[in-house]
């Protein structure tokens, strides 16, 4: 009865990959050139590189939706686990230690500049922030209690920056021209590198503070 | 539709689909994850076949680097616990 | 200032209102004080500016479609959002009782949000957009889930979240299959369009069947019974009358705006699905031996009813689109209702078996009374809403000539009277045990307000279909 | 065949083999993973779907990897709470919660 379950299982998503993979080969006309739209709008976003026009602009609304999606995991992963007073962190071996010395500036840096990249060419906040986060666990791996207590004591200000930025700049375009994000392109540029800034170092923040979630457990363990 | 020589992309959508089903069907977590993390990191490089270099930096570092230091802490703490029991 | 601010705004005034309620636990009460009723002012200011005039729609950013994302309002959107933004402050009021610190600022903030998820899926008009609204309903929920529970709770958390992630993903391939065809995620471009499009008709069965798993829908539900029933009470309330139908309203949308309804057999198929969910589910509710358990099983028998009067919309037009939407908005305050009241009587007993709810009705009155509310509604004895509702879901099964409803609405509404029975006979007899720990009132309130909103929506019936306009 | 069409199939078979993991496995765990390699394959399908490198797909699937980690997040923080019970130190409650 197993077995046959199981089989029937393989042969319906079997069945299901043929369907798929029949649609996505089919040939379509649809009739509308995206594209050509986003690079004709383009030189009103305020940024000319494609994506981050998109991200930040045509579509910012899916980006602060977007970013309140990390809060709420945040804010579910938070009321789990709340985290200790910060204690000495386990211990790193000392080539760990100078590796993340050495790395720590560089990846800040990095960070940086794929924020300021992402308004011509490959990078943004969302890269960046990632990066940024993987500096701030390095540094925690490396232990630097220091940054666990600041984090700590400021996580909820810092996660909600990038968001609270956002929305001011929604609820302020919404009531200077009654469209929600309507950026006007003088000032369009400005406004997405003040928001990417923002949601650049809450998204660190919250990355970081979603790994420790996970990983503070692990200072329990007997 | 531009042609892309297609024999990379043979390549790497074999090896997509190898890593992928190691990460889901190998018997012990901890490979699993590395399976996984490894499944990102091509898919970044698929990222790049495909003309989309944002994707390609956002997947190596968020879909493979962040995602995989996650699975990488939860399961070192799962580590010598019945494997199939959550 | 056109109208149609009033579609961003729904949107960000809960958003904000949770970022305050996660930044500042101190002024916790007010801030949800502040964003539910703040949410209700502008949710009937929605309700009495759109009957007037046509749909309101708002352009995000100015760019217009396919660039950009627009919001919408019709009058099913106005009626969703309003009804929501009803039972947000009697469930505000109950969990200012019932959380104390650190689970009231948490719950304050993921409840906030989850209101925010909600009228921006109810308002949206682009798929993907609604993608990253499901997407935010489904995490708030499962965090709120988790919020004060033991075990059961992180471990119906966990299915719960699987189960959302997977609906969302195959929502999202259909929508990949969509964009690919079409060129654009707007659905007012798509319009009609589904019929037509290479691939439509695969897009469809995986968004509708993403859908149906994230709205629990028999055979869908295995996830929502432990979900719901080991949550904490306002958190069930809010994720059995608000969170699931969200999904369901979304496949009524897609498939009449962008499918036109087509294809007999969907409706033939929904039709059936909800019909045997109606039966099969009330009678698992009859069978528990859990109050909380026998509530959320309700909730997947009474998703049926809005199935299958979603399914007979093509069929019989406004007379099941008048029930899909009076008896969803009663299902909404009757279930809130119920699961605060049983919640009181758990908290009180420490426990919800129903055998151990004996003479209740000395103790908590009120609680006592939102039960027998809420059930008069469930069953669908009039003058409720759900009298109503059934009624006109009867006249549509009967115009297209589906006879079988009736005998499965007269048995989903005896196996309803069985089930809530079983929680009357033990809440208002039995012996009398003695007195266990009191209740603030407020939480009595909140059950019995929104119970009896329930049975009084029965005269409302009429305002409603009137705001609900015609069929898209 | 071209080499982008030969992603997007390559998206719907990871697509079914990710449900199957989903449906068979039965750690937890492993199903967070199952989910993640579904969100991979839609997203194949997003980008390699459409127009050549079109930058709208490419935006949305940004945002969509984002949003997977935060609920692997989610999920992975249940899943430990629940696997290790010297962490989850509030006692089950008795408000039907056990």
């Amino acid at each position: 009865m197993k077995a046959f379950a199981s089989a029937a299982l393989a042969l319906l998503l079997a069945g299901l990959a043929a369907v798929l993979a029949w649609t996505v080969t089919r040939p379509v006309t649809p009739g509308r050139d995206v594209p050509a739209l986003i690079a004709g709008a383009l030189d009103v976003s305020g940024v000319s590189h494609p994506v981050t026009a998109v991200l930040l602009n045509f579509r910012g609304y899916d980006t602060l939706l977007e970013l309140v999606v990390l809060l709420i995991a945040l804010a579910g992963v938070r009321c789990l686990a709340p985290l200790p007073p910060p204690r000495g962190s386990a211990p790193v071996g000392g080539v760990l230690r100078e590796l993340a010395s050495l790395l720590l500036p560089v990846l800040v840096l990095v960070a940086v500049y794929l924020l300021w990249a992402g308004a011509t060419r490959p990078g943004g906040a969302f890269q960046g922030g990632a990066l940024l986060a993987a500096a701030g666990i390095l540094a925690l791996l490396a232990g630097r209690d220091r940054f666990l207590w600041r984090l700590e004591h400021r996580l909820w200000p810092l996660a909600c920056l990038g968001v609270a930025v956002f929305l001011a700049v929604a609820a302020g375009t919404l009531a200077a021209g009654g469209v929600l994000l309507g950026l006007p392109s003088a000032h369009a540029g400005t406004l997405i590198l003040v928001i990417e800034g923002f949601a650049l170092l809450s998204i660190a923040v919250t990355l970081v503070a979603l790994f420790l979630g996970t990983g503070e457990l692990e200072d329990r363990d007997p | 539709m531009t042609l892309l020589p297609l024999a990379p992309d043979v390549l790497l959508g074999v090896a997509l689909l190898f890593t992928a089903w190691r990460a889901l069907y190998t018997q012990a977590l901890f490979p699993a994850v590395v399976f996984f993390v490894a499944f990102g990191m091509l898919l970044a490089l698929a990222w790049m076949r495909l003309q989309a270099p944002d994707v390609a930096l956002a997947e190596a570092a968020i879909g493979a680097g962040l995602t995989g230091a996650l699975l990488m802490a939860a399961v070192a703490r799962l580590r010598g616990r019945d494997e199939d029991r959550p | 200032m056109s109208d149609s601010v009033l579609l961003p705004l729904l949107v960000l005034w809960p958003l904000a209102g949770g970022l305050a309620a996660l930044l500042a636990p101190r002024i916790v009460g007010l801030v949800l004080v502040a964003g539910t009723l703040g949410n209700l002012a502008l949710g009937l200011f929605l309700a009495v500016t759109l009957p007037g005039g046509d749909p309101l729609a708002h352009d995000v950013g100015g760019w217009g479609a396919p660039l950009g994302i627009a919001l919408r309002a019709d009058g099913l959107s106005a009626i969703l959002v309003l009804v929501t933004a009803f039972a947000a402050p009697w469930l505000a009021l109950h969990a200012s009782a019932a959380y104390a610190e650190p689970e009231r600022r948490y719950f304050a903030g993921l409840f906030l949000l989850f209101l925010a998820a909600l009228n921006g899926l109810f308002l949206a008009g682009d798929l993907f957009n609604l993608y990253v609204t499901l997407e935010l309903l489904g995490l708030s929920a499962v965090a709120l889930a988790a919020l004060g529970g033991g075990p059961a709770a992180l471990a119906a958390s966990l299915r719960y979240l699987l189960a959302t992630l997977t609906g969302s993903l195959a929502y999202l391939l259909g929508v990949a299959l969509l964009y690919r065809a079409a060129g654009t995620l707007d659905l007012a471009q798509l319009a009609g369009q589904g019929t037509v499009l290479p691939g439509g008709a695969v897009a469809f069965a995986l968004m509708v069947a993403g859908l149906l798993l994230k709205a629990a829908v028999f055979p869908l539900h295995f996830w929502l019974p432990p979900a719901h029933a080991n949550a904490t009470p306002p958190v069930s309330a809010a994720l059995s009358g608000l969170a699931v139908k969200a999904p369901l309203y979304l496949v009524l949308r897609l498939w009449l705006s962008l499918y036109d309804g087509a294809w007999p057999l969907v409706a033939e198929l929904l039709a059936a699905l909800g019909a045997a969910g109606v039966l099969w589910c009330s009678l698992q509710a009859v069978l528990q031996a859990r109050a909380k358990l026998l509530v959320a099983y309700s909730t997947v028998a009474q998703l049926g009813y809005l199935l299958v009067a979603l399914a007979l919309v093509p069929a019989a037009g406004l007379t099941a689109y008048g029930a899909f939407v009076v008896l969803l908005v009663s299902h909404v305050l009757a279930k809130a209702g119920l699961f605060l009241a049983v919640g009181n009587l758990a908290r009180r007993a420490r426990h919800d078996r129903i055998d151990g709810f004996e003479r209740v009705v000395h103790h908590m009155p009120l609680s006592a009374g939102a039960i027998a509310l809420a059930g008069v509604s469930l069953m669908g004895l009039p003058p409720s809403g759900g009298f109503s509702g059934k009624w006109l879901l009867l006249q549509a099964g009967i115009a297209s000539g589906r006879w079988w409803l009736v005998a499965v609405v007269l048995l989903g509404g005896l196996l309803a009277a069985v089930y809530i029975f079983k929680l009357i006979e033990h809440t208002f007899g039995g012996s009398d045990r003695p007195e266990a720990t009191a209740l603030p009132r407020r939480m009595e309130w909140a059950a019995l307000a929104l119970a009896g909103s329930a049975v009084g929506l029965g005269f409302l019936g009429q305002p409603l279909l009137g705001l609900l306009g015609g069929v898209p | 065949m071209t080499g982008q069409a030969l992603y997007a199939v390559l998206g719907c078979g990871l697509f079914c083999l990710g449900f199957h993991a989903l449906v068979v496995a039965a750690h937890p765990l492993r199903r967070l993973l199952a989910v993640n390699v579904m969100g991979s394959s839609v997203f194949l399908v997003l980008v390699a779907g459409a127009a050549p490198g079109d930058p709208l797909p490419q935006a949305l699937v940004i945002t969509g990897i984002v949003v997977a980690v935060a609920a692997t997040a989610l999920g992975l923080n249940l899943l430990l709470r629940l696997a290790v019970p010297a962490a989850a130190d509030e006692p089950a409650d008795g408000e039907g919660g056990s």
